[in-house]
């Protein structure tokens, strides 16, 4: 176990005995390299990059691609696929216009019922902004994916896949290398969520086989307002500039303008130098601790909390897919998961309730919400008696 | 601190909720809904000669929500239009603007711990919300 | 003048005597307010925003929407008018692809010749997606908006002005009023690119009279990743979204989706809570300094940079507005601005060469490029002085 | 420091190019950018034999991208392809790569110093990437 790593943050550290901090799937805490690293970097390299013709701008200019290539040897790319968006989310809406763009009326995008928003409204706006036919592959009883369903859905029509690598609800960790054997089947490129994996095990782009990977710097220990969008060069090459203005033209006319190659083609503006360089420090915080290390760790804990949700008669567990990770969600009977939340929140336990962004995933499981608990590399066994302990309040206050 | 929350009194009208039921006849019928947490409720209000005759609910949600309605009936029973409307007025103002309540608010003020807990407020105030909108409908 | 404001921001303090920056309107340096709430939130309040049901969540709720009031009451909107972006080119691009959605073939939109890359390539992007037209207003001689031509581009079939409120390139303080009333007329709304304004005199959007202001927080001594876009709630109102995800929503199902109201429907996925927070001190900071201390002296500064330039006959100021604020381009006979730049930035003077992301108005004025100082608050009358000492090498070396 | 950028043969050749003219019977003409600064060149190559018979340069740009081209042309004319290929070699891998290079670069050593200015290290090598595209033309 990593009995020490919570020492690396600040807040989970000082707080220890008051805080249990179990919403690490909606952001993670920051270990101080991370901070510090934030801070370093406007106290002592600070300027815009570019283009910048003195020391100081060569500094920052360097990080910044230095960030980029950090971050392409995290998951295994090369540096000029790695793209700097502000999270999942931006990374999703990107591929979503840009790709949606090069599509014809009745082409088909396939997705799932548990993704996140984040993977359904973006589909939504460009599906019917172009005419084009958005289909949800359905999950199994236990919260697998629909591979029956999948394989039907999936025709010569379909253009793209996307879906989550690990659902923030159920904790399924989906099988991406099937999902990218069928989709390329049909030539379809596959877009994989992975805001919830990546700070959660090894995530290798090649070895998956996926054409696009995104995720957020703020659910890895990194800071807020920095994510990734990695793409296959080739593909990245063809696909047409999203938002437009500094930094991603080569040259503008009045009325024409010519782009640069990626990844700088799809960074418009002035990006948000400070959070890569501190999300590269979030590489490095992981590195050092090991993401087998925090997996192994993660996988016992969980073990440990369905052992003792399995004692429980009056809670009951959302999904049993065939491989969990780091997220359970429950209900319990009787309360309400907002009563829940509120009851271990004042107790200290931080966990989220709530349709936790994926309202279509609740009304699959007849659901309108659930209690969620999610972990990071800091959370103890120690911390999930205390949940266990406070559950037990819940009980009483509606007993 | 919690108990100032669950006091027994939400427990039990979340438990058992009074007037939970339709009314044929109602003057008017009102849904309300948090869509960002899933409450639900739907107030029957039967209103003759200005005052509530009758009223009750029917919904789905948290304890605090459903509680605070079923309070919400039980306050409002027999009272006058423009009672109720000042009613309303001093509840929400207690709730979201942490004022003292003016007037006399009973059971009520059961639901003033909700206060401390700002992302609950929304819950407490479904009812009233709705009961607001209900009210200007019957002018 | 504002002799010790210097000391507030760590880089500059501590590298006073060899590093003079004076290329601002690239990016600000940050006082140690900003940098250390950026940190403080880090350390002691951080979560996720919204739904989350225990304390942390609740204070960095309540620290995000008390920075979004902070900053309307800073510019004189309302809070709910406040939509929290990267920066000034996702707030430009924001608009481009929503308030365009609305337009039919044939409408216009109007530009000016001396807008920055970010007011230029998005709606250059749009328009040509949706067949609008696009209308460059030129400037004259001076580098003020040519006023005749201004309104005889604008017609009945106008619906949005997009207008830089301060030039980056050549200093100009653009009339918004009078843009205002002239799109008003043909019903046209009114966007400002405020990035070089807002931290170099006091913006009031209400006295402005326009519709949409939008912003960067690292120009104006915040952090990157953040950034404002401000509009009239009634026209934000009418907006479809954009970029769809977790937050922006009120209710999604398999199929379709009802969105929130501003400002949240256009904040789609996690937010930059820290950047926002710690924006929210760059707001404080300027006003306890006193924008209209900040405004006098770069005036001060700016008229002796101009007397200064006036003595040698080997340079050119670029332009000659009516009003001009903080920005001064200029061109050494027989040297190419990037050397100069060079040869100053080895002095330690850090200035800007290039064509500044306005390669229109470059082509424009017949130049490649030029040098260009921009002023902060804490620049001061010796660092002036030490850029014209090291621009005497300039010429040594090209002697 | 400067004085290692800006030698005073770097000066020499931009404010007096060599053989900065056209060749009318050029065997290639070859434009090169960069984009981002504004530097620009067209390179001509006169080529006889598997030898650069002549050659010459226009253009517009920062005194790095003008000497560096200046330099080139005077480096280049009377040797053959191979041989100038290994000279592009090895200048860019000097720097691009801080490599030290293993054949004498005589006068082109004066471009060393770019080597500590990241950002004007494309001005230096824009002539050289655009005689690369010229010889590879010619095959
Ligand atoms: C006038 C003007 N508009 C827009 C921008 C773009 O701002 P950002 O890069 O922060 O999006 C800039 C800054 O580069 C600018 O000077
Ligand atoms: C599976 C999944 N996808 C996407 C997101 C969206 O990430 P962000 O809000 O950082 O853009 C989340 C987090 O909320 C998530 O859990």
């Amino acid at each position: 176990m990593l009995y020490d790593v919570y020492k690396e943050f600040p807040l989970i550290y000082r707080n220890r005995g008051s805080l249990v901090y179990l919403d690490n799937a909606a952001s993670t805490q920051k270990p101080s390299i991370v901070i510090e690293a934030l801070a370093d970097f406007y106290f002592e390299s600070y300027a815009n990059v570019h283009r910048g013709i003195y020391k100081l701008a060569e500094k920052a200019t360097a990080l910044y691609e230095e960030a980029r290539e950090k971050i392409a040897w995290f998951i295994g790319g090369r540096k000029e696929e790695v793209v700097f968006v502000r999270g999942t989310t931006e990374g999703i809406n990107l591929l979503a216009y840009t790709l949606s763009s090069r599509l014809s009326a009745g082409d088909e995008i396939v997705i799932s019922v548990m993704e996140h928003h984040s993977n359904f409204v973006p589909w939504q706006i460009v599906t019917s902004m172009r005419s084009l036919n958005l289909k949800v592959v359905d999950i199994t009883e236990e919260g697998d994916l629909d591979w029956k369903d999948f394989e039907n859905k999936i025709t010569e029509k379909t253009k793209v896949v996307a879906i989550t690598h690990l659902s923030n609800v159920l904790g399924t960790l989906n099988d991406i290398r099937k999902v990218v054997e069928i989709a390329h089947s049909v030539g379809a490129v596959v877009i994989v969520d992975g805001a919830q994996a990546v700070a959660r095990l090894k995530v290798d782009v090649e070895e998956l086989g996926c054409d696009f990977y995104t995720f957020s710097g703020h659910k890895m220990y990194g800071p807020m307002g920095i994510g990734v969008l990695w793409g296959r060069y080739e593909l990245l090459e063809e696909l047409p500039p999203w938002q437009g203005g500094g930094e991603m033209i080569e040259k503008v006319t009045v009325y024409n303008t010519s782009f640069r190659k990626p990844p700088h083609r799809f960074e418009a503006g002035t990006p948000n130098v400070a959070g890569a360089v501190a999300l590269s420090k979030a590489v490095d915080f992981i590195s050092s601790v090991g993401i087998d290390n925090i997996e192994a760790q993660e996988d016992e804990l969980v073990s440990y909390i369905l052992e003792r949700f399995g004692e429980l008669r009056w809670v009951s567990v959302v999904g049993s897919p065939k491989v969990r990770k780091g997220v359970v969600s429950f209900t319990v009977d009787g309360v309400h998961p907002h009563d829940v939340a509120t009851i271990l929140g004042n107790d200290g336990i931080a966990i989220r309730a709530g349709h936790h962004c994926a309202q279509p995933l609740m009304d699959r499981l007849s659901l309108s919400a659930t209690s969620r608990i999610s972990l990071g590399c800091y959370n103890t066994k120690d911390e999930i008696d205390m949940f266990f302990k406070s559950l037990e309040n819940v009980r009483k206050v509606f007993a | 601190m919690i108990d100032s929350l669950y006091r027994d009194l939400i427990i039990d009208h979340y438990k058992f909720p009074r007037n939970f039921r339709r009314i044929e006849s109602a003057t008017v019928v009102k849904e309300g809904d948090n869509p960002l947490c899933g409450d639900k409720i739907t107030l029957y209000l039967k209103v003759e000669n200005g005052k509530v005759v009758d009223v009750s609910f029917e919904g789905s949600g948290c304890a605090i929500s459903q509680a605070s309605t079923s309070l919400l009936t039980e306050t409002v029973k027999g009272k006058q239009v423009e009672e109720i409307k000042c009613i309303v007025g001093e509840f929400l103002a207690m709730l979201t603007e942490g004022k003292q309540p003016s007037v006399d608010l009973g059971k009520l003020l059961a639901l003033e711990g909700v206060k401390n807990y700002p992302m609950r407020v929304k819950c407490a105030t479904l009812g009233w919300h709705t009961l607001e909108q209900a009210l200007k409908e019957i002018g």
